[in-house]
Formats: C-alpha cells, structure tokens, sequence
C-alpha cells in the first residue's frame, strides 16, 4: 500500500478570498486513519489555518459532515484507505452557506428544529406519578427515528432543499414523526401545520438521496412518505366527514 | 457590545441543559442563556453510551445505591450529598421519560434497567447503548419548547468577570464572525464537562478540555479532588473510543493473551459463566484498569501498534442479544477495528474517562465563590469520590444540573438589578479583549505549533499521573509541564482571519488546559496515600487519619498552588474495606 | 405559512395514480404498443375487444386508470418543472397546463368511454 | 438580549459563501439522474393514456378504423416511441413498487412486516394484473 496519499481541501477565508479554492496536502495513509483524522494530521502538523468542526470522532456527535469525493460523509466513520490511491477531495457540506473552509452555516436547520415541536405534547395537565408505559412494540414505532444524530447529510444529499432553502427537509420531518409516533404524544395536530406547510412535507418529491446518505439508517424519506400517507387521509376523512365527524 | 441576562449557564451538555430548564421552571421571569462552543446536541453528553442508575425496582432501595456510591468512591464522597443524590435521582430520570427519553422497556411496558460495574442491584437505565444520546437530545428538544432560553451557540467563554468576590458575567468569542462581547449576568453556571483531552489516550471528545476547571480557578473558585482521574477498563486501542461497561454488564469477558479471565487473580472473585453483581468483571473501574496494569507488567498482554491490550471477548452473547442490547458496540468494532463482536474477540485497554474532580460546590450546585455555581462533570460536589461508578454521572447532570439551576435563579432573583458599579467589571472585559485581540493578530507564525506544545502535555501527564503515580514521576511531569508554561506565550498563531479561527480556539484551549494539568498533578503529589483512582507505588495503602480528607485546591494571587484537607462529610457509611467478588 | 388544503388531495390522486399506472401499463403498452405491431404476437379481432370493451367493468376500470393516470402525471410533470427546470417561478402556467391538461384529459375519457353508446 | 454599552470590536460579520444549484445540477449524479428519469416516465404515462383513448375510438368506430389503428401503431416512428415509453413506464413500476414498502407500514399481530414481503406482495400483484390483462384481451 502506498504510504501517503493526497487531500484536496476546500479553503475559503471569506477575508482573503471571493470564493473557495482547493488545496492539496498530502497525509500519511494509515488503515486506521479516517478523512478527519488526515484533516488532524494537516492541522497540527501542517497547515494549522484549516478550519473544520468535528468533536466525538465517534459518529455520534454529528459535527464532521462534509463532502467526500462529491458525497455527504461523516469524516470521522469514513476511512482514507477506501479512498486510496487517491487523491480525495473533501468539500463542505452541499446546500449550506459556506461560513469557511469545511465549516457551514446551519442556524437554517436549527430554526427549523424548533419548529416541528419536538417535544412531548400532552393534552392533560397532570404529570403522572411515575413513567408512562411503553411497551416494546410501542418503542420500536418511532425507535428509527430517535436515532437522528442532527448531522445533516441528508440535507446536503436532498436536492429539493438545494433549490429551496424554505423546504422544512429531511431530518425535521423525521423528527416531527418521532413524536408523533410516539406513544406517549398527543401532539401530531399541533405539529400538523408546520408538516403540511407549503414548505412542509408535499415538497418533497421522494428523491430518496436522504436516506442513502444517512449514516443512522434513520430513513427520512420513509418518514415523510408515511406522513404523506397519514395527512392525505387525514384530509380526505375530513372532507367526508365535515365537521370532524367523530 | 456587551449583552446582559440574569443567568448564565456556560455548556449545553446534559448539566447547561438541565440547569436551563430548571432556572426557567423556577422562576420565569428570569432571563437565562446556555452559552456553548459547540451546538448544545454535539455536547460530550451524547457519547455516553451504557445508562444512568437510579433506584427503581421494588427490591431496590436508595440505601444501597448510596452504599455502593460510597463504597466505590472508596469513601471520599461527600455523604450528605449521595443521600441527596440517590433520592432524587429516580425522580429526575422520570421527569425526563416524561419529557419522551426513549428508555429501553420491560415487555409490561416499565423501564427496563440493566446491572452495571460496582452496583450491588440492578438499577441502571439504559436506551440501548446510546443512552447519553438519547439523553442529550430528549433534554435538548425540551429545552426547545421554552422560548425563555436564549442561546450563543458556538461562543466559546474565555474568562469569568469578578469584583469583590463576586461573579458578574463574562467574555466570549463567538466563533463565527469572531466578536469577542462581555456577557453580565447575576449568576453564572459552569457546565463545561470534563478534561479528558489533557491525557493523550481518552474517550473524551475533542471538547473536553476542562474549560470551566481552569476559568473558575482563575477567577478563585477552588478545584476539589482533581487528583483522581478515572481510566475506563476498555477502550478501543488508537481511537480511545469507549466499549461500554454495558458490554461487561451484559456477560462480557476480559481474558489475557492466555484467554484467562485474569480478574479472578486480583481479588474480585471467581470467574462464574453469567455476570455477577460487584464481582469479577463488574468489578469497579479502578480495580479493572490497575488489573490491566498488573498484567501488563507480568507480560500477559498482547502487544499492538498501539500498545497493550487484553481482550473483550462478547461471542458467547450471541448475535441476537449484542444486536439489541449493544447495537453501537457492534456498529463501533466493525466502523473502528474492522472487527465482528459476535465472532471476533476485541482488544481493549485502559483510557481516560472522566474527573472524579473539578470546581467545588455545595450540595445546592454553589461554588464559594458568590454567583458562581457549577455541575456536571466540571464540578465536584463530592457524590464520586476517589472513583466514579459507571452510571452514576448521567444521573449526577440530572439532579445537580437541576440543583445549580434552582440555587441561581433564588440567588439571582435576590440581586438589585442595575447591580451597582459596572465599570470594574467593563474594563477587565476590555483587557481582555485586548488580549485576545492581540493573540489573534499579534502572534505571527514561526513559533511552535499548539499541537506540539499538546503532545508533549498529554505525554508528561500520561508518563507521570497515569494510573500508578509515584512522587519521582509526578516530579518529572510537574517539571515538564512547568517547561511547556513558559513556551506557550511562544506558540504561533498563523490563522488571522476572524471567521471560525480554530486555532485561535485551539491555543486558548491549551492554556486552560496547562491550568488543569497543574491542578491534577499538584493535588496528586501531595496526596500521600492510595485511594480510589489515585495509586502510589510508594504510597500503597489507604490513609485514612491523614487524607479522609478532600484537596482543595487555590490559585493564589501569584500564580501558586495552595492546598487545603477540609473533611470528608461523613453520615452513616463509616469508612470500611471495599470488598468485590466476596 | 398556510395549510395545504389541495396538496394532500393532489397527492393521493398522484399516488393512486402511481399504482395504477404502475399495474395497468405495462402489460398494456407491451401488447398495443410493440408486441403487436412487431406481429410477436397475433393482435386479437375487432368483435373480441368490442366486446371487451363494452363492457360496463371494462370501460368503469379503463376510464379510472386514465383519469389516475393523468393526475399522476400532471403532479409528477409539475414537479419536474420546477424542480428539474428550477421553473417555480412559472407556477401558474405551469399548473393550468398540467392540471388543466389532466381534466381535458378526463373529460374526453369520460366521453369516449362513458358517454358514447357502444 | 438588550445594549448597555457599545465598544468596537475586532469581528466583522460573516459573509457566507452561497453556492448556486446548477440548473442541469441532475447529470451530476447517477441518483440524480435516475430521479429524474424516474419523475420523466410521467410524460409518457399521460402518452399512454393518449394512445389508449385513440384505440378506445378505434375499435367503438368499427373494424376498418381498428385496422388502420394497427397499421398507424406498426409505423417505426410510433412504434419507436411506444418502446421508449415502454422503457420508462418499466422503470415507473419497478422504482414505484421498490420504494412502496418505505411509505407503508403493514403490521400483522403487532410485528412490523419486513418491507422485503411487503414489495414482493407488490410484484406479486403486478404479475397477477398483468397476466389477468393478457388473458382478457388476447380473450
Ligand atoms: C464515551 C463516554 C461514555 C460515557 N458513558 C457514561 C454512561 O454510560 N453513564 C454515565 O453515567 N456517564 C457516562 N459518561 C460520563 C458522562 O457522559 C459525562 O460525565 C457527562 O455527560 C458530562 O456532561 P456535562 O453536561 O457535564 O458536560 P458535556 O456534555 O461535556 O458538556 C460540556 C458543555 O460545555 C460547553 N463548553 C465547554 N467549554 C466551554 C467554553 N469555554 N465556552 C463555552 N462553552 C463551553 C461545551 O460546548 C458543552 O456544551 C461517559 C463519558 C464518556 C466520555
Ligand atoms: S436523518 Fe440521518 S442524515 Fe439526516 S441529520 Fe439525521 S442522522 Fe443525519
Ligand atoms: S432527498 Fe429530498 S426530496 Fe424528499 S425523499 Fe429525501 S427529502
Ligand atoms: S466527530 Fe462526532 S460525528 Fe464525527
């Protein structure tokens, strides 16, 4: 195997530069050594401008996304060796403003957190004495999409969110449905006009590239097919049965 | 510009984010702020991986969860505050099932708890084994549906603001344009984590650099016990990532080269097929990673590229139970070593994990410092003593996080609120803004590198205050990192540019580091006795008459160390032998 | 922002439109369209598929597979405007053509296969 | 959030960089380009619903216009367009029935369906339609 390989780094020092460049370094190629830890081994030991968020190296984090050879990866669970002989070419994110080098802005998606209220919505007022049951069947309904790590490669592989920033996207959609999935939640009304917004699930059109890119098998695009589902005939009883027919 | 909240909690783990809501349930009319350098959901917390212990089954009760605290902090801990801390431990991991934690179920639908290393009874909750994770980000969403807490996401704190003896805010950079602004407030909540990445071998993420540690014993808030540094058994060798106690706790096996179970050699009992409470391999960490130690140097370890190691060993589990009670330790062997649990053995060493110490509080989260509270792993209140049990800290976030976040809202609320004369405290801010500023434009390149100046930090730290410590070694590393404080001012910054300047981050990060370091091994050198996590080859045994005792640890005003032995609070539990395996 | 009203309605045509497609074409077109004119296989005689098609199930399944159908696609033909195209500036035009398109569409089906007495 | 003091400081606003989505931004990728070949097929299911209504008068305005029906459809021109429609219409049914299982969640007796079943239930279905279709018209 060769002994090093060559890395070519998005740089953009919006006070130096109009628009990114590419530069070339070349790291030593090591069996155990991810994309971030050859972006490591160019900041201590060669370039220590470089700019890139990371943190748990662990994959659970979410912070190391970018983009790897034109595809979203998490640079801590993605390894120099596959990409060998080389070169390979790590960009920022896709589809989010570029604040500097590997690093994006994502405030857009933080907002949009905030929006499909992910949290425990309960229509009594009491805090019961103790847990609230679940069983195990009941856990595994929205258990899938509990397991999002925030750290936007779907959004970056979604080209709908591309084209329109307003698009609520992948990852909040899954999230409204993890709780509205879950047992314990009574809120799928409330959260039911963010979803199905003008920015809300209907624009999506099942692209699909969201869950090929997650690395949590979180399947975002089932999510929001199966909200699809819901909705519709959710809308259609309501026609049928006017005034809410229950 | 300077911006002014009543509350301000710097970290957004699991402690900044329970504080956060506790402060706003408390009182609403205050207005709260969790600053974090890291968007609160990439906070350390969410590594945690194998549960929280909290009393919950009938055959439980809280006195033995508090015995086997004590017992497993080999008695160091504070006793008022494990009684405070085991009573409302189930109390808050309920609250945060109701808030829609994913907890792991019994098929009647209750949660479901697991054994854990230490624990005489099986207590600790767990969601699979991401329970940290699922944890952070339950509490996270919470967080979300209270528009009373306003966030700095990505400012990172770089000094406390004091004026007679009291705490009025502080200064921070935010990453993304590079503003440094002064933030006042009443009260101030440290929750910063812990400090792992001062050793160079550690579970810890790349942001655990005892931020809070070093800013509070800056401003003259002591540090407590930062002597005991607990080493995790099993750690991935290379990348220090953490294979989960869980993975022990569900039937796991630690076998030396000779595929022994070298446990049994070191009084922790007899190896038996199952797991057995407080025996053999659920042993506590401690005793485990000093085992390692033994064996190592008996020569019945396996030699790798990157070092010792022994072997876990998960095949007799079976595919079926590792993929739903340890589906992330799979996941983590297959990303990380290329290896299969279910028909690989897989090698693991001991790796820093977590400080039993940091900045002293009161069991109210209070630091003798006024306005200034802290909890989480960043503080020492003391419930973990000389050694934390696996399991106990989530639930310490939880309880104490609450606890700081009441404490400061009473505190805060009791404050006139122009709060008298600012212009002390505005022209400390300007300092140190002028600081910063200079260490962002000043410092031309051609100097060392941080990097270096880390390396040769974790290096001394590892060779002198690593698992066994003797007064020669923690001499040596004392030295060195002597050495490295007079090189920092020398350390190049080569990136000028103002938008999200790591490097800039990345040497102020290293300054504080060099801070806590000292702390550990000066509290170390003075502890003459073996206790807990701290192991001295010329000091083999427990002292109780001299050091039953916490180190509390000053700055003085010259830059010095200073050391006090207040008592350790005893209750009901008088000092006895820890006994595992028996 | 406003709740879609119409959307989700639009949808479940899209989709009821999708199966159908996906179930009916096929073997269709295969026949019609390239078997039997390639003459692999013996197109049948006029007075089988008059029979065929007058009958009351036939002409009731055909008419819905080309109303669904339609609606399918003018759902899908939007989207890949504006999506594809990056045409969403062009929304009205585009949803009076393909929405318009679909109803034309339906009406000449509901005429050919409804209406005229066979 | 409110001022008390205003000071100068070294941060200047973040000036983002904005990248533009080319507008043929789906050649770039193999997915990409299959989704929109996916969303295309829709142009020639509406042409299929041509073609068949043009049969429907066909055949209900007597055996001559059917001949010449035939005759028109043997055409190369229509009979190129009818295989590439066919093509699509293909890629339609099998890309429609591969993603159904991840918009539906079927549960027998509280166990999620594997979504391996559910779109072989799918194909399954497809091919009894088909060779019932068959069977009708070849009568
Ligand atoms: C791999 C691993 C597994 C673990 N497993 C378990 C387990 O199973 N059970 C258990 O009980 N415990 C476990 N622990 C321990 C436990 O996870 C930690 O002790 C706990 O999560 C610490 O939480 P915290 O809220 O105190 O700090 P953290 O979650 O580390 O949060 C620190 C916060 O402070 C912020 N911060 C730090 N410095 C600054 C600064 N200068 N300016 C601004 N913000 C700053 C950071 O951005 C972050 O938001 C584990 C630890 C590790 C490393
Ligand atoms: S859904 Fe998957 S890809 Fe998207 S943010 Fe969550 S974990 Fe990342
Ligand atoms: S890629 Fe985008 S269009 Fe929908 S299915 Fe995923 S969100
Ligand atoms: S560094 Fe945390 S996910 Fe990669």
């Amino acid at each position: 195997m060769a002994r090093s390989i060559t890395m070519q780094v998005a740089r953009y020092r919006p006070d130096r530069e109009a628009e990114p460049t590419m530069q070339s370094y070349d790291v030593p190629l090591r069996k155990d050594w991810a994309i971030l830890d050859g972006l490591n081994h160019i900041k201590d030991e060669l370039d220590g401008t470089l700019s890139y968020r990371w943190s748990c190296r662990m994959g659970i984090c979410g912070s190391c996304g970018m983009t790897v050879n034109g595809e979203p990866k998490l640079t801590c669970a993605t390894f120099l060796t596959d990409y060998a002989p080389g070169p390979v070419r790590v960009e920022p994110l896709r589809n989010f403003p570029v604040v500097r080098d590997l690093v994006v802005d994502i405030g857009d998606f933080m907002a949009k957190l905030s929006v499909v209220q992910p949290w425990i919505i309960r229509k009594d007022e009491e805090t019961p004495d103790g847990e609230y049951l679940q069983t195990p069947a009941e856990l595994e309904d929205y258990k899938q999409f509990s397991m999002c790590i925030n750290c936007m490669l779907c959004y970056s592989a979604c080209p709908i969110y591309g084209l329109n920033e307003h698009f609520l996207g992948p990852a909040a959609i899954a999230l409204a449905q993890r709780y509205n999935l879950d047992s314990r939640d009574q809120g799928s009304a409330d959260r039911m006009d963010a979803l199905s917004a003008s920015t809300g699930v209907w624009d999506c059109t099942y692209v699909g590239e969201c869950s090929t890119a997650c690395p949590k098998n979180v399947d975002p695009a089932g999510a929001i097919q199966r909200y699809k589902l819901t909705a519709a005939t959710e809308t259609l009883k309501s026609f049928l049965m006017p005034r809410g027919g229950r | 510009m300077t911006y002014t909240h009543d509350i301000v909690i710097v970290g957004g783990g699991g402690a900044g984010l329970r504080a956060a809501i506790a402060v706003v349930e408390a009182n609403p009319q205050l207005s709260v702020a969790i600053i974090s350098k890291v968007y609160p959901m990439r906070s350390h917390t969410v590594s945690a991986e194998g549960g929280a212990a909290a009393v919950i089954r009938a055959e439980d009760s809280l006195d033995e969860h508090a015995y086997d605290t004590i017992s497993g902090g080999d008695w160091l801990c504070d006793q008022d505050a494990v009684e405070a801390f085991v009573d409302e431990a189930p109390k808050e991991m309920l609250r945060l099932e109701n808030w829609g934690c994913p907890w792991s179920r019994e098929p009647d639908g209750r949660v479901a708890v697991r054994p854990f290393g230490g624990m005489k009874r099986i207590r600790t909750w767990f969601a699979a084994d991401k329970t940290g994770f699922h944890l952070l980000h339950t509490l996270f969403q919470t967080s979300l549906k209270y528009e009373e807490i306003a966030r700095y996401d990505e400012w990172f704190v770089t000094k406390l603001l004091v004026e007679d003896g009291r705490v009025r805010g502080v200064v921070a950079i935010e990453l993304s344009s590079g503003r440094i602004e002064t933030i006042t407030a009443k009260a101030v909540i440290l929750c910063t984590g812990g400090c792992g990445r001062v050793f160079p071998f550690t579970t810890n993420a790349n942001i655990k650099t005892g931020d809070g540690m070093a800013l509070a014993y800056r401003a003259g808030a002591p540090l407590k016990d930062m002597e005991f540094v607990q080493y995790h058994p099993t750690g991935l060798p290379f990348t220090g990532i953490l294979i989960t106690e869980a993975a022990r706790a569900e039937g796991g096996w630690l076998l030396n080269k000779d595929g022994y179970r070298y446990l049994q050699d070191y009084d922790l009992g007899t190896p038996q097929p199952g797991p057995v409470l407080r025996s053999m391999e659920l042993g506590p960490r401690d005793r485990l990673s000093q085992a390692f130690v033994k064996e190592m140097e008996k020569g019945r370890t396996i030699d790798t590229p990157y070092g010792q190691v022994v072997h876990l060993d998960l095949r007799h589990l079976g595919a079926k139970l590792i993929n739903t009670k340890l589906p992330m330790v799979r996941e983590l062997c297959l990303d990380y070593e290329k290896i299969d649990p279910v028909k690989d053995l897989v090698p693991v060493r001991p790796v820093v994990h977590y400080m039993m110490g940091g900045v002293s509080t009161d069991i109210h989260g209070a630091t003798p410092l006024d306005g200034l509270y802290a909890a989480g792993e960043v503080a020492c209140v003391s419930i973990n003593g000389a050694n934390r049990l696996g399991s106990n800290s989530l639930p310490e976030l939880l309880v104490f996080g609450a606890r700081a976040g009441r404490a400061a809202a009473e505190f805060a609320a009791a404050q006139p609120d122009d709060g008298g004369d600012w212009s002390g405290i505005l022209t400390q801010a300007e300092d140190e803004r002028r600081r910063l500023e200079r260490d962002l434009r000043g410092r031309e390149g051609g100097g060392e590198r941080v990097s270096t100046i880390r390396t040769e930090m974790q290096a001394a730290m590892e060779q002198g205050a690593g698992i066994y410590r003797s007064a020669d070694s923690m001499a040596k590393c004392a030295d060195a990192l002597q050495e490295l404080r007079e090189r920092l001012p020398g350390v190049s910054i080569d990136d000028h540019t103002t938008t999200f300047n790591t490097e800039l981050i990345a040497a102020l990060e290293l300054g504080l580091m060099l801070d806590v370091a000292e702390s550990i091994v000066h509290s170390a050198r003075l502890r003459e006795e073996s206790r807990g996590a701290h192991q001295r080859t010329d000091f083999p045994e427990r002292d109780d008459v001299r050091y039953l005792a916490h180190s509390l640890i000053h700055r003085s005003a010259d830059g010095s160390p200073r050391v006090e032995y207040p008592p350790v609070t005893i209750t009901r539990w008088p000092p006895g032998v820890r006994v595992y395996g028996r | 922002m406003p709740k879609q009203r119409i959307a989700p309605i639009l949808w479940l045509l899209f989709s009821a439109g999708g199966i159908v497609a996906a179930l009916m074409i096929p073997v269709l077109l295969a026949l019609f369209g390239v078997l039997f004119p390639l003459e692999l296989v013996a197109p049948p005689d006029h007075a089988h598929l008059l029979a065929v098609i007058r009958h009351p199930l036939t002409r009731l399944v055909l008419f819905g597979t080309c109303v669904l159908a339609l609606f399918h696609w003018a759902h899908r033909f939007k989207y890949t405007l504006y999506d594809g195209l990056q045409l969403k500036g062009l929304h009205t035009a585009i949803n009076t053509f393909a929405y318009g398109g679909a109803l034309l569409g339906s009406a000449v089906a509901a005429y050919l296969l409804l209406l005229l007495p066979a | 959030m409110s001022d008390t003091t205003a000071t100068s400081h070294v941060g200047n606003q973040p000036r983002p960089y904005r990248r533009r989505v080319p507008i043929l931004w789906w050649v770039r990728r193999r997915s990409y380009l299959l989704f929109v070949a996916r969303e295309v097929s829709s142009v020639f299911v509406a042409w299929f619903v041509v073609f068949l209504l043009l049969l429907v008068r066909a055949v209900l305005s007597g055996e001559d216009a059917y001949r010449r029906f035939l005759d028109w459809t043997a055409n190369p021109f229509v009979l190129a367009l009818n295989v590439v429609a066919l093509l699509f219409v293909l890629l339609h049914a099998v890309t429609w029935f591969n993603l159904a299982p991840q918009a539906m969640v079927v549960k027998v007796r509280g166990r999620r369906l594997p979504p391996v079943l559910i779109a072989a239930a799918h194909f399954g279905a497809w091919a009894v339609v088909s060779a019932v279709v068959a069977w009708i018209v070849l009568g």
